[in-house]
């Protein structure tokens, strides 16, 4: 118990680290030095420090938003079995709380979005109301593969210990699928190229970022701190996918969790590089190859587990 | 044998013919009266011991069909003073066809009812049937309210002519109480007769289509 | 039972008053709010102890030699009761204020006698213990929500709605005389249990027709068509208390019919189960279409029949595939939905009527920025919003983890148990996301941002009559969500009525589920505060000023720039163009100095434009050419006489 | 002494035509509560009659009666006021044919022998033609005329039916009096084939009366056409005369085991009939033939309910008294409506709630009584025979005869929620003032209605089961 909590805590503090090393990959394929790797940390410490401004249009559902966000950021993380190692919080259907929860986190950041009477932040609430709800079937799909392998619906009953591997020998192949799929969903989640693209400077093709245009401050810096968190979440998912191994040795253990969560990272840094990011319209074809993929998964392991 | 009755019943289907073939009113009302005259005293014929009170009964029936009704009839053509009934729905010569046949076809059905082992007639199923169709042709077939109103007389002449027999002797108050009816009937369609003229120019039916749907 | 009877006496005798003092307006107001609250409290204090201490309790009486007017309350009924009486409690209350027209004093009077024959109706109508018994109620209940449908019939389109829903109610009811025939035709008795003994085809029928005609209640996907005219049409209250309550009537006669049919035939659950997601897709894809506030709402209320549609299908699958665990929590799961849409869809409602009454307008993109007037409102409605969402903590969300759960144990099975789960479970997850999208309009395009209108601006929120109830539902939202125990005990109690043949169900496992889910919600509040104070400290005696929205560079905003209700839906709806044709009145823009242009568009309902094209047409067709038979010219008149006896002779 | 009840009224018919207006008036009213308690006397003590052959008193025809009689007092009184606002030229011979047709009707309920029967039947249409044409206009000259026609055509047709009968009996050797409660129990000795075809001519004969489809073509108008209550009377009971008549017959095929033959026949043309009205009242313009469509419909149900036997027998009988009921009130009521708006179109109506209040209550009530909802008795009386119709196995008829409700039900509610909420033209605004006399008649059978809806007493269900069993009716 001690132990994940110790750990949900480290994550919660590594999580900026982690982000920083995106913008490391993609300034260096861009042919830059790129910021150093505690940026975040920076940015975070200056925000603090400053107060906020807020636009008369709004009311306290704006000051909601990035806490709420957070919260189920958190929350989340809670129920993640990090390095395998057994979560905090565990119960049979965490899955399902989960995933509502970072819907209640959307619930918020759309609503303090739409707070502002801004146009453009409701362009960016209206995206994120939509692209989102394809990504959850995807991961109601992938859940369904999993239940069907490992017959329960709990992280715990994923990702920790050897359960992982476990399900790598009765799914076999088409677990690749999945972790395509599962990246994909990644990527759209946390508003990362090709879906959205963090960067750009032109508030029209943005989702996330044009949604907290107007907040500042510590606000702004917990909405940060959200979405740091979420993107950690998803690549723990998807480092316990690729390399479902745990050791014995607790220090070998983390080591390699680390190193693995470090290139998933660089992949996404290196995709963000090579990509441009789509036009609004194909995004739902791309999030719906990703429910197909998991679909299709489903379908074969059914053969498999019969 | 040969019933003495049929040779009056031949009559009346000869009428019938006559009735479709003419477009004089006045004939037609004679036709009718003398149809209704046969209908009255066909029972005459039928019943072989015939009390006093029947005598009275059928003159009386007599009276009413041969002559209370056609003169009322009568009355009400004088009265609107048309002569002839030129509106029709079915040409005379296609009216005389059909009469034709359907004497025929009354004769052949006639022979279901096999009446004769107690009246004795050959014809008065025949004739009866006859009357009540041509009855309802002519209601269907002339667009004159006269002419209605007569064929609806005939109609009721026919079916007499039928219940005649079967009804032979038992009930005559029954039977009184019916022809007060067709009576009464008669009298108001008179009525109405007087006013259709009234509201309309003629007694073209075919006007009266106000009413629809 | 008494205590039944004595608060519906209560109501109608109260109302009837009514009627007779609707001189004095808030004189009749409270006594007709007073009667029937008192008679709801009376009812819903009985049937709480009817819930808890099991037992049937049966009440007959001889109607018209021959018939018997029969009641009995088992769980379910119970069930339905405690949701009746709260919910029109709560509604009686709120029309206090929201009924405000001296003028339409008498009107006024009218109303609240339908409405306590309503809830009259619906009462007797769940304790119902025969067929008789039931219809009788059942039509009482239709006629008398007709009339508050038309409450206000001076506009056209009211008119229209209370026409739709009267047609549609009675051939519901013709559907239930079908079905309830055919049981007659075979049992021969008027009570239900002769239902057990059917052959199977026959019952099959039956089921089919009573969906038919439930469902016509219900507002299940084909048959809905009246409910989104009706809802916006009827005074606030009483949308609350018909969506709320009354189309639940239609899901406990569905219930009803299983149970006393008895028969666990597979084709009934997947019947329900595919019905249920074309309902709850729909239902919530048309709801992102609409303008019309109540409409909107309306549209969500199929969309909710529709997941519990899903909840009970999948019960029955799971009691035809032999599976206790995934038939009593799929029930169970749609029980508690019908719990938590009666509490939530009577919130928002009313909220819905109240800013109605206050902005004068039902078009959501007129109105705005309601949240800093209305406060009170505002929360409520944020609360509803996220309930109807599913969202933890609230109570949306445990019905529907219910309902997942069920169906993850169907997805264990295999064929056609699996792949229905599978799909029930996907449109599920579907509908919740479409559910979110829809509130998060409804919620920013109405509450928050700036006003759009005058009268929106102006808008206040007098009349705590009204604010009352709101509050108390949305706390009671609250309270389910996050102490579930007690609430899924009393579905346990209406699932263990439908004789199932499981005895008495174990409740331990629910005891568990409901604990892993109170225990997250309070670790969630825990974090939540945790994180405010940090932000408290964060913002220790700093300056907070403010400023207008940063306009992205553009220097002057107007609020006619706000992001509109129909352009937030709009790449949504086109997601799903097929079924949900968008159709659009915007004249283009031309010339070099363009003139002004407008812009409107509407979402075509499949079903009320394929009645339209396949129905009525055809049927009015037929008896156009049918009219032909009578023209006014008597001789074919005498000659269908001649007609009819020849025909009729050829048969001797 | 029974022929009593029916001598009454004739003597005052006479007396009504020469006497001056306001006399004959109150001398209809007088008649009527005389005729009444005569009724209420026969249920005391059923006295015999003077020509038993003739007359006597069997269950329906004394439900019949009681209706008559009861409807005919409360429309009497209604007329009373009605007269003095209606400007009517020849009033007494609109109260001595009232009168008359009264009866002539009480004759036809009493009567037994099948010639009598035939007699009266034919009387109610002579007694009842100078009520349609007492507005003398065009319209009503035509309504006239064709009523007269086709009902001495169709009833002609009857006549020959009975003279059928007498047939039968012949050939069946069978010696009894003409009568239906002798032939009722000789039925099984008469020639079927005969029987059957005497039935045909029968049923052809009054249905045409009875306003049964194809050979109601005659009803819309004559209702549409006769000044109100003469209308509320027609359609109030002189369509169950005529009933009777079909009713009396089918006892005898009943008891003769033919029961199927002609019950197949009473369903087949109450389905036609049914959708008959629901062809017309879809689109229908105006409200008082929309009305008497209605009434064909609700006689189709009865045929039908007659035809299936069983309790679909109890409903139908039930179907014919509540129908009576509500029917003639809202006939009374669609006379006010006219006098509120003197149009007879759909489209002139509207916004009644507002203009004439009470007779709103009145129309909207009797609308969801003959639409058969609770709590009126149409509704137990239609669930009966769809129960009844499922119970004897004739699922394809059900089906129409429900769907063929349904389209009657969607026509009749549009027009009706046009008629009370609509919109009207601004002259016709604001409130009429409505004579209490001229609503509580309406009420009063309404409540009569509904009260038989709760609670019925004992005798009448008796009466009314006795009536049914002849049907091979009951549970």
């Amino acid at each position: 118990m001690i132990e994940s909590i110790i750990l949900w805590i480290l994550a919660i503090l590594l999580s900026p680290f982690y982000a920083a090393v995106i913008l490391k990959v993609k300034a260096f394929f861009g042919g830059r030095k790129g910021p150093p790797l505690l940026i975040h940390y920076y940015t975070l410490m200056k925000l603090f420090k400053k107060a906020s401004v807020y636009s008369t249009s709004t009311t306290f559902i704006f000051k909601m938003g990035p806490l709420v966000s957070l919260c189920a950021a958190l929350m989340a993380l809670l129920f993640l079995p990090i390095a395998g190692r057994p979560p905090v919080l565990s119960f049979n259907g965490d899955v399902i709380f989960i995933l509502y929860l970072l819907g209640l986190g959307r619930f918020f950041t759309i609503a303090a979005a739409m707070d502002t009477a801004s146009p453009f932040e409701g362009m960016g609430a209206a995206r994120e109301a939509f692209f989102p709800i394809i990504c959850e079937v995807g991961m109601f799909m992938i859940l369904l593969l999993f239940f069907q392998l490992a017959g329960a619906l709990s992280l715990s009953a994923y990702f920790t210990g050897g359960h992982t591997a476990a399900l790598w020998h009765m799914a076999g192949a088409p677990m690749l699928f999945v972790v395509i799929s599962f990246f994909i969903i990644l990527l759209a989640e946390n508003s990362r190229v090709p879906v959205d693209d963090p960067a750009t400077h032109l508030e029209l093709t943005m989702i996330h970022e044009v949604m907290v245009l107007d907040h500042g401050g510590p606000d702004f810096a917990l909405i940060e701190m959200g979405s740091f968190i979420k993107l950690f979440f998803y690549a723990t998912f998807v480092e316990r996918l690729i390399c479902p191994v745990v050791s014995a040795n607790p220090a070998v253990n983390f080591c390699l969790f680390a190193v693995i969560l470090l290139i998933i990272y660089k992949v996404i840094g290196l995709v963000e590089s090579v990509m441009a990011r789509y036009r609004m319209d194909i995004v739902p074809r791309l999030l719906l190859i990703s429910f197909s993929l998991a679909f299709f998964a489903f379908v074969i392991t059914l053969e498999f587990v019969k | 044998m040969i019933h003495s009755v049929d040779i009056l019943l031949s009559f009346v289907l000869l009428s019938v013919l006559f009735s479709f073939g003419t477009s004089r009113l006045v004939v037609m009302i004679r036709i009718v009266a003398f149809q209704g005259v046969a209908a009255a005293i066909a029972p005459f014929f039928l019943e072989h011991s015939m009390s006093f009170g029947g005598i009275v009964f059928t003159m009386s029936i007599l009276s009413i069909r041969g002559i209370i009704i056609p003169w009322s009839i009568y009355a009400v053509v004088k009265k609107i003073g048309i002569k002839r009934a030129l509106e029709i729905n079915v040409g005379y010569n296609a009216s005389l066809f059909f009469c034709l046949l359907l004497i025929v076809s009354a004769q052949m059905l006639s022979h279901k009812f096999n009446l004769s082992d107690f009246t004795g007639s050959k014809l008065i199923v025949s004739a009866a049937i006859s009357l009540i169709v041509a009855g309802l042709f002519l209601l269907m077939a002339r667009r004159n309210a006269i002419v209605m109103v007569l064929a609806y007389i005939m109609m009721e002449n026919g079916i007499s002519l039928l219940g005649a027999p079967l009804s032979a002797g038992a009930h005559t108050i029954v039977e009184f109480g019916i022809l007060l009816d067709v009576l009464a009937g008669v009298m108001i369609m008179g009525i109405m007769l007087q006013s259709i003229q009234n509201k309309y120019v003629n007694l073209d039916t075919a006007q009266l289509r106000k009413l629809k749907e | 039972m008494d205590f039944i009877f004595l608060s519906i006496l209560l109501m109608v005798a109260g109302t009837a008053l009514c009627l007779v003092i609707h001189r004095q307006f808030t004189l009749m107001k409270t006594t007709g709010v007073l009667a029937i609250s008192a008679g709801c409290l009376i009812g819903l204090f009985n049937s709480l102890i009817q819930l808890f201490h099991p037992g049937t309790e049966a009440f007959a009486a001889a109607y018209l030699h021959g018939f018997s007017l029969s009641f009995a309350i088992d769980g379910l009924s119970a069930f339905f009761l405690v949701i009746i009486y709260f919910v029109s409690f709560l509604a009686a209350l709120y029309s206090f204020h929201y009924l405000s027209t001296p003028e339409k004093a008498l009107r006024t009077g009218l109303s609240y006698l339908f409405f306590s024959l309503l809830i009259a109706s619906m009462v007797l109508v769940v304790v119902a213990a025969n067929m008789i018994t039931f219809m009788l109620f059942w039509e009482i209940m239709s006629l008398s929500s007709f009339f508050l449908v038309v409450y206000d019939y001076e506009k056209p389109e009211n008119r229209k709605a209370g026409y739709l829903y009267f047609v549609f109610s009675h051939i519901g009811a013709m559907m239930l005389f079908a079905a309830f025939g055919l049981i007659y035709g075979f049992s021969g008795s008027f009570g239900f249990d002769g239902a057990a003994s059917l052959p199977d085809w026959v019952k099959i029928v039956v089921f089919v027709l009573a969906f038919a005609g439930f469902g016509s209640k219900a507002g299940v996907f084909p048959f809905h068509v009246w409910l989104p005219h009706a809802h916006p049409a009827a005074p606030s209250h009483i949308s609350a208390v018909m969506s709320g309550v009354m189309i639940k009537i239609g899901i406990y006669g569905i219930l009803r019919v299983y149970a006393v049919l008895n028969d666990h035939h597979p084709l009934f659950g997947e019947i329900l189960v595919i019905a249920g997601m074309i309902s709850g897709i729909l239902g919530v894809v048309y709801a992102l279409g609409q303008q019309d506030i109540k409409r909107m709402l309306a549209y969500s209320s199929i969309e909710n029949i529709g997941i519990i549609l899903i909840g009970m299908g999948i019960g029955m699958m799971g009691v035809s595939a032999g599976n206790p665990v995934m038939a009593v929590l799929g029930f169970a799961g749609g029980l508690f939905h019908v719990l938590n849409h009666a509490v939530f869809k009577s919130l928002l409602f009313m909220g819905a009527g109240l800013v109605i009454k206050k902005t004068g307008v039902h078009d959501m993109d007129a109105m705005g920025g309601l949240m800093k007037k209305m406060r009170i409102t505002g929360i409520t409605f944020l609360a509803g919003s996220l309930a109807i969402s599913g969202l933890p903590p609230l109570n949306g969300f445990v019905g529907e983890f219910f309902i997942y759960m069920g169906g993850f144990k169907g997805a264990g099975m295999d064929k056609l148990p699996l792949i229905l789960s599978l799909m029930a479970i996907i449109s599920l997850a579907v509908i919740g996301g479409l559910a979110l999208a829809c509130f998060t309009r409804v919620l920013g395009v109405v509450f928050q941002g700036e006003p759009r209108s005058e009268r929106a601006a102006k808008a206040d929120e007098k009349g705590p009559m009204m604010l009352i109830p709101m509050a108390a539902l949305a706390v009671s939202c609250g309270i389910i969500g996050v102490f579930p125990e007690v609430f899924s005990l009393m579905t346990i109690r209406g699932v263990s009525a439908l004789n199932l043949g499981y005895g008495d169900i174990p409740f331990s496992p629910f005891l568990q589920m409901t604990g892993n889910i109170s225990r997250s919600a309070a670790v969630f509040l825990l974090l939540v505060i945790c994180v405010l104070a940090v932000r408290y400290f964060l913002y220790q005696g700093k300056s907070i000023p403010r400023a207008a929205t940063w306009g992205c560079g553009f220097t002057r905003p107007t609020v006619k720039m706000q992001y509109t209700g129909s352009s937030y839906a709009r790449s949504i709806i086109d997601f799903f163009r097929p079924v949900a044709y968008l159709c659009e009145n915007h004249p283009p823009v031309q010339g070099v100095f363009p003139a002004g242009t407008q812009y409107s568009s509407h979402v075509i309902d499949i079903a009320e434009r394929y009645m339209e094209v396949g129905i009525v047409r055809p049927v009015l067709f037929f008896f156009d050419k049918l009219r032909w038979i009578q023209q006014g010219d008597i001789h074919p008149y005498i000659g269908y006489i001649l007609l009819a006896i020849v025909l009729l002779l050829f048969f001797v | 002494m029974l022929e009593i009840i029916f001598l009454i009224p004739f003597v005052t018919a006479i007396a009504a035509f020469f006497l001056p207006r306001t006399a004959g008036r109150r001398l209809m009213v007088i008649t009527g509560i005389i005729h009444l308690f005569f009724t209420a006397m026969i249920w005391i003590n059923r006295p015999a009659a003077m020509f038993p052959g003739y007359f006597g008193i069997w269950s329906e025809g004394l439900l019949s009666l009681t209706v008559i009689s009861l409807l005919f007092c409360l429309i009497s009184i209604y007329t009373m006021e009605y007269l003095k606002h209606s400007h009517i030229q020849h009033e007494n011979v609109f109260i001595g044919s009232l009168l008359l047709f009264l009866s002539t009707m009480t004759m036809v309920t009493l009567s037994d022998h099948i010639m009598v029967m035939w007699i009266a039947i034919e009387a109610t249409t002579l007694t009842s033609a100078p009520l349609i044409f007492t507005h003398r206009t065009p319209r009503s000259l035509e309504a006239t005329w064709k009523y007269v026609l086709i009902c001495s055509v169709g009833i002609a047709m009857a006549l020959l039916g009975s003279v059928l009968i007498t047939l039968a009996m012949d050939v069946g050797h069978v010696n009894v009096p003409v009568s239906f409660s002798e032939l009722t129990g000789a039925a099984t000795q008469l020639d079927p084939v005969w029987l059957k075809a005497a039935f045909v001519f029968i049923f052809v004969g009054y249905g045409t009366k009875m306003g049964l489809a194809p050979m109601h073509t005659w009803l819309p108008d004559a209702h549409s056409e006769a000044p109100s209550p003469a209308s509320a009377m027609l359609s109030g009971v002189l369509l169950n005369c005529a009933y009777l008549g079909i009713f009396k017959t089918n006892k005898i095929m009943v008891a003769a085991g033919l029961g199927n033959f002609s019950g197949t026949i009473l369903m087949v043309f109450g389905l036609m009939s049914i959708m008959a009205a629901a062809t017309f009242i879809i689109k229908q313009t105006e409200y008082k033939r929309m009305l008497a469509y209605s009434s064909i419909e609700n006689m189709g149900i009865i045929a039908f309910g007659t035809g299936i036997g069983g309790i679909g027998a109890y409903g139908a009988i039930l179907c014919l008294i509540h129908h009576s009921l509500i029917k003639s009130s809202l006939f009374l009521t669609s006379g006010n409506i006219h006098s509120g708006y003197n149009s007879w179109f759909i489209d002139q109506i509207g916004r009644l709630p507002r203009r004439m209040p009470k007779t709103f209550v009145a129309f909207l009530a009797g609308f969801a009584g003959i639409a058969g909802f609770p709590p009126f008795g149409m509704f137990i009386g239609e669930m009966l025979i769809i129960f009844g119709g499922f119970r004897a196995g004739h699922y394809a008829m059900i089906a129409i005869f429900i769907l063929s409700l349904c389209f009657i039900f969607a026509g009749l509610s549009n027009q009706i929620i046009k008629m009370s909420f609509g919109d009207v033209p601004e002259e016709i605004k604001g409130v009429f003032h409505e004579k209490a006399s001229l609503v509580w008649p309406q009420y009063a059978l309404l409540l009569t209605s509904l009260a038989l809806c709760v609670w019925m007493p004992d005798i009448l269900y008796q009466t009314i089961m006795d009536a049914a069993m002849a049907m091979s009716g009951g549970f």
